[in-house]
């Protein structure tokens, strides 16, 4: 009986969770203000990190509040309020973008698709790891040591390309 | 989470009695949540309240005057009449307000204030879940405060409001990397990200002598408190960073236009923020819960534990065939006669004053220092982030790693607590 | 408005100017000043100041009401410094009508001038660290100022609006209990002024906010007529107090505050406010020298009830905490009141150049700027 | 300007003067937090008011003589006076200050010949209503009086006037050449 609840109570979780992300998702994509989009994304990656939580990783879903919501959001939201007024109302101009927006999603949407058809599914019994945090950075300095520092590297030269690319010219 | 759970189920409610044990994991959850929320809001509300009138207070003894004194005796009830006078004002929105980020904003700001004490130990068994990853929890959700504060910034459509909330975003992130690095220097040399771990191993001699600030424990911990403390009050707006409100440039910042109870929300996050940067740094640098004579009052390795006592009084009355709470109400009160029972009670009741009455000398610091400093200027506020607390953290989380690699920290520990 | 339309060069990246109205109910404006401010982000491109908020129409009451009547009215105008408003409007008048004041009442309108200018800057000095955003020096601030209103009320009787300096000399002769708390204060302040240094002039973030901030070249000072600590500030010597000495001040002896650009640059914030807290001393210095020589005899020349000036003018100057406060008074001998009345107000004229000075900075430079400048919007608006 | 210091040597001098600094004027701040305050608590303990001070004033009637010099003085006619008679015995029907307009300047006690005005230490003038600004400070007098003051006078001006030319009429008949008619006061109010 406990073992139905403990499912049951897991189903609701993820239904709520996955009802935040969709709902906030499609606020995010049908917005009409840039701001409110950006806003909309945010209970998006709160959402996401709740579905990390569900499936015991904590550590990732802080990771993912840290990273996404406290970093990339926030430049974002900096970058959205900061520029010009004009892009405040966000709407499709033409037909041909329309067009263009609705294959490329449909193409996305076709792969995920392949995909979760053709993935593996299997059902299995979670086993909630009790020391993520210790596991995954062994692994992070062990075994995925390189794909760590390239990671690492490439962010450090998209920032230092940023940087360049903003940069004050001289005259 | 789930020993809290299980714990709740076999020694708690299967001893007031055994149909309530058998209670599904979830829905004990859940009361559990919705019982332990109230005292976490409750605390938090409290701490908010002292606080505005011990501020108050503090500034008027130094700048010799003497404060609020006027509700209740020395004006200790004022926090109260500001409170009903805050909710019984008229919520104003100015015209052309984004309505509903305008009424969200002091919600987010709210509850991301409220989640870190979740992770955040009162003692060293009173806390509601000791999660491994606690120090990085903590720091996370200052992050949706900021999401919150930014939307508290654009949604009144007023150009200081903006401002103050582009200014705060600046701010909070730029001082979130180092004070992740200072508690990064505590996690290197405690080697776990478990808070009360973390403060577990502070004790030391006569409960004071392993703290992490002290230099012999390591320098780099030492220098890492301070500049924790001063990201701290970066991050929680406080003078002489207090640029997201300068009441001098931008009238009151992100919260020029609100008033009434949004207003109180933002007022009582931002003593709860106080509160748990102050709460971080106790736990993290100050030895937490550690304190003089409380080993003192150290349960013996087989004593009885409150929730044994407890159920071994009811359980007496079971027998009987009396199955309700109330029956056994004689048996339980019974308890309360007895050392036993008192005795771990009495020595997590130490150890919460000592956690709180550190912290709440690092608030009092934080008043003292509010109004002492004028205020710096955001140029300033990001060199002093970027060109001097980061370069000083990496140097600390360099110095504490090298610290643990070279030197055992176990041995260091059984050398330092070798006297007693 | 149109000059705010005027372009500016772009900068590289394309961000959106903002306009920003800062005040005038702003709590960093002193009183009803309203700044319009272009901005870009924390860059602050252009600011104008706009006037007349409080506008009260002084210089045509000034014509309207009979002499003796228009001293209180001076007290109004820079209400900081009534007691130096006051004397240099009495001065104009007696020029004019050809009184000679008895030797006590010059000391004594010194001695009270110099004490109000005291007081003056000790607000200026508690206003700028609020604007700062340091709360603490300006009650600190107001707790010495208050040991001057005491004395001020004992011989004036009011606290704010003292009314004193009267055509003729002042109003009341000083008693020797009031002669004892100046000493007293003489005594005690300076210690508390080490204290205002320990707590604001050498802490190191107030540097680092003030330094280098706002720098008004001499030239420039000069340029838009900037007098007294705005003046002096920016390392240019001049002082009417010396320059043209009136009343008793080339009897005493005394030291003319210059900006050293100690901690920066000459000109800068810091060196304005220097100015400010070295004059305190030195008004000190001289009430000092005024008390201990100060002559017996009375305290207030003969002088007709109804006062009519002969025909012709006069200008008088005077320093005022905030600069030359001058009275330009036209008469006719048949009218009991003046002609025309104009007053050269120190802050207007200080005022002037924030346009110059508080642009390509931040926006706390601005409230820095401003209020080093230490305006005092009853005299700006008049 | 400071001499031109090391950048490393500048970079340090800057953090360690501004820890100083800080923990200088923190130390002077905590100084004042165990001192007395200097402030008072208003409504049990009043500020002393020094003598001479400038507050509401004090009118007194019998002192009165009419003269308007107040009423002449006030640079913002906040003064109203109303009255029946002259000089001395002066009935004073109306003495009103409009503590709107007035600017505590004290010119009109300056002006008064005989102290009948004259401004006291009194400071707490708040009031709930304009009305309230308005002060009356003469006694008020019903019509009765004022008709039976106005007859009096009436007679004792006739009197005198009689007196006068009576006077005037025997010193005529005593020296009829060196007549010349006495200057008429001229009666104000």
């Amino acid at each position: 009986m406990s073992d139905f609840f403990q499912h049951f109570g897991q189903t609701v979780a993820f239904i709520a969770i996955t009802a935040v992300v969709i709902g906030s998702a499609l606020a995010a994509t049908f917005a009409k203000s840039i701001v409110h989009a950006s806003f909309a994304l945010f209970f998006t990656l709160l959402g996401m990190a709740g579905y990390y939580f569900l499936l015991g990783a904590d550590f990732l879903g802080i990771t993912q509040v840290i990273i996404y919501v406290g970093g990339i959001l926030v430049l974002l939201l900096f970058g959205v309020l900061l520029t010009s007024r004009s892009l405040d109302q966000l709407q499709i101009r033409s037909r041909a973008s329309y067009i263009a927006a609705s294959a490329v999603g449909l193409a996305v949407l076709a792969m995920l698709w392949k995909a979760i058809i053709r993935g593996p599914w299997q059902h299995v019994t979670p086993v909630v790891p009790q020391q993520t945090t210790q596991s995954l950075g062994r692994l992070l300095l062990t075994d995925y040591l390189l794909a760590f520092e390239f990671s690492s590297v490439t962010l450090l030269a998209a920032l230092i390309g940023a940087a360049y690319i903003v940069r004050r010219r001289e005259k | 989470m789930q020993e809290f759970v299980h714990f709740l189920q076999h020694d708690v409610l299967a001893r007031i009695s055994p149909p309530l044990g058998a209670l599904p994991d979830q829905i004990v959850l859940l009361g559990a949540i919705l019982v332990g929320a109230a005292p976490i809001v409750a605390f938090m509300a409290v701490i908010a309240m002292a606080w505005t009138y011990g501020e108050r207070r503090i500034a008027g003894f130094i700048q010799a005057r003497y404060g609020p004194n006027r509700v209740g005796p020395e004006g200790v009830l004022q926090p109260l009449a500001d409170g009903i006078k805050l909710l019984a004002k008229e919520d104003i929105a100015p015209a052309g307000a984004d309505r509903p980020l305008y009424e969200l904003a002091p919600l987010l700001v709210f509850v991301g204030a409220l989640l870190p004490f979740v992770a955040l130990p009162f003692s060293e068994k009173w806390v509601i879940s000791s999660m491994a990853a606690g120090v990085f929890y903590v720091l996370a959700f200052e992050a949706i405060e900021v999401i919150g504060i930014i939307m508290a910034g654009w949604a009144p459509n007023s150009k200081w409001s903006l401002y103050g909330g582009m200014r705060l975003a600046a701010q909070m992130v730029a001082y979130e990397i180092p004070m992740g690095l200072c508690l990064l220097t505590v996690v290197a040399l405690a080697g776990t990200l478990n808070l009360g771990q973390i403060c577990q191993m502070q004790g030391g001699a006569f409960g004071v002598g392993n703290w992490m600030v002290w230099p012999w424990v390591s320098p780099f911990a030492t220098l890492a408190f301070f500049m924790f403390f001063v990201g701290g009050l970066a991050a929680t707006k406080r003078a002489p960073f207090d640029l997201p409100e300068a009441e001098s440039e931008l009238v009151a910042g992100f919260h020029t236009e609100y008033s009434g109870i949004r207003f109180a929300f933002f007022f009582m996050a931002e003593y709860a923020a106080m509160y748990v940067v102050c709460a971080v740094a106790t736990v993290c640098f100050l030895g937490g819960w550690h304190g003089p004579f409380r080993e003192w009052l150290a349960p013996a390795a087989g004593a009885p534990t409150i929730s044994d006592l407890l159920g071994k009084a009811v359980q007496v009355k079971t027998a009987d065939g009396a199955w309700f709470v109330w029956a056994n109400l004689w048996g339980a009160l019974s308890v309360l006669g007895k050392w036993a029972f008192w005795k771990p009670m009495l020595y997590e009741l130490l150890g919460a004053f000592y956690l709180i009455a550190k912290s709440f000398f690092l608030l009092f610091v934080m008043v003292w220092m509010r109004w002492t400093l004028p205020r710096i200027r955001i140029d300033q506020v990001i060199y002093m982030c970027l060109k001097v607390l980061l370069p000083f953290s990496l140097l600390c989380v360099l110095g504490a790693a090298a610290q643990t690699v070279f030197t055992d920290w176990n041995l260091l520990h059984w050398l330092l607590s070798a006297g007693k | 408005m149109t000059a705010i339309e005027r372009p500016l060069p772009r900068p590289e990246l394309e961000t959106e100017e903002l306009l920003v109205n800062m005040g005038p109910q702003h709590p960093s404006t002193h009183g009803v000043l309203r700044l319009v401010i272009r901005t870009d982000g924390e860059m602050v491109r252009e600011t104008w100041p706009h006037i007349g908020y409080l506008h009260r129409c002084f210089e045509k009451i000034a014509q309207e009401v009979t002499f003796p009547q228009v001293v209180p009215y001076t007290d109004r105008l820079d209400y900081l410094a009534s007691m130096n408003n006051a004397h240099s409007y009495c001065m104009a008048v007696e020029r004019l009508a050809g009184i000679k004041i008895p030797p006590r009442a010059e000391y004594l309108r010194v001695i009270f001038s110099e004490l109000n200018r005291i007081a003056s800057h000790l607000l200026a000095f508690g206003t700028y660290a609020l604007d700062l955003g340091a709360f603490t020096p300006f009650l600190y601030g107001f707790r010495e100022r208050e040991l001057l209103l005491d004395i001020f009320e004992k011989v004036s009787g009011g606290r704010l609006l003292y009314h004193y300096p009267r055509i003729g000399g002042v109003a009341r002769d000083i008693t020797p209990e009031i002669a004892k708390d100046i000493e007293q204060f003489i005594r005690i302040f300076p210690q508390k002024w080490a204290e205002y240094n320990t707590l604001l002039s050498y802490n190191k973030i107030f540097i680092e906010r003030t330094a280098n901030v706002g720098v008004i070249l001499p030239q420039t000072a000069i340029r838009y007529g900037l007098t007294g600590p705005c003046l002096r500030g920016s390392g240019v010597a001049y002082d009417i107090r010396k320059a043209h000495p009136y009343s008793v001040y080339d009897k005493v002896d005394f030291q003319i505050a210059v900006g050293q650009g100690e901690k920066g640059t000459v000109g800068d914030c810091w060196d304005r406010y220097w100015v400010r807290m070295v004059e305190m001393m030195e008004s000190l210095k001289i009430v000092d020298q005024c008390l201990k020589g100060l002559p017996e005899g009375p305290v207030q020349a003969k002088v007709a009830r109804v006062l009519r000036l002969p025909d012709g003018e006069a200008y008088t100057r005077a320093e005022n905490p905030r600069g030359e406060l001058g009275f330009y008074i036209v008469s006719d001998k048949k009218r009991t009141n003046a002609v025309r009345c104009r007053v050269r107000a120190p802050s207007f004229c200080n005022l002037s150049v924030t346009h110059e000075v508080a642009k390509d900075c931040l926006v706390a430079d601005v409230v820095a700027i401003v209020g080093s400048i230490d305006i005092v919007l009853g005299e700006v608006d008049r | 300007m400071a001499p031109k210091q090391n950048p490393v040597a500048q970079y340090f001098a800057n953090i360690y003067q501004a820890v100083a600094t800080t923990l200088l004027g923190m130390k002077l701040t905590i100084g004042y937090f165990f001192r007395k305050p200097v402030t008072m608590l208003y409504p049990e303990m009043r500020p002393v008011v020094q003598p001479g001070a400038r507050g509401l004033h004090e009118f007194d009637e019998a002192k009165c003589i009419a003269c308007k010099m107040c009423m002449t003085a006030c640079p913002v006619d906040c003064l109203v006076i109303e009255f029946e008679g002259r000089g001395k015995d002066a009935f004073i029907t109306r003495y009103d200050i409009d503590y709107q307009k007035c600017l505590f300047c004290q010119l009109c006690c300056d002006a008064c010949p005989t102290e009948g005005i004259r401004m006291t230490g009194k400071w707490d003038l708040a009031s709930y209503d304009r009305a309230g600004c308005l002060v009356r400070f003469a006694r008020p007098k019903s019509t009765e009086e004022i008709r039976k003051f106005r007859e009096d006078f009436a007679r004792a001006e006739a009197e005198k006037k009689r007196k006068a030319a009576e006077a005037k009429a025997k010193a005529a008949a005593e020296a009829k050449p060196a007549a010349a008619p006495e200057p008429e006061k001229k009666s104000e109010g």
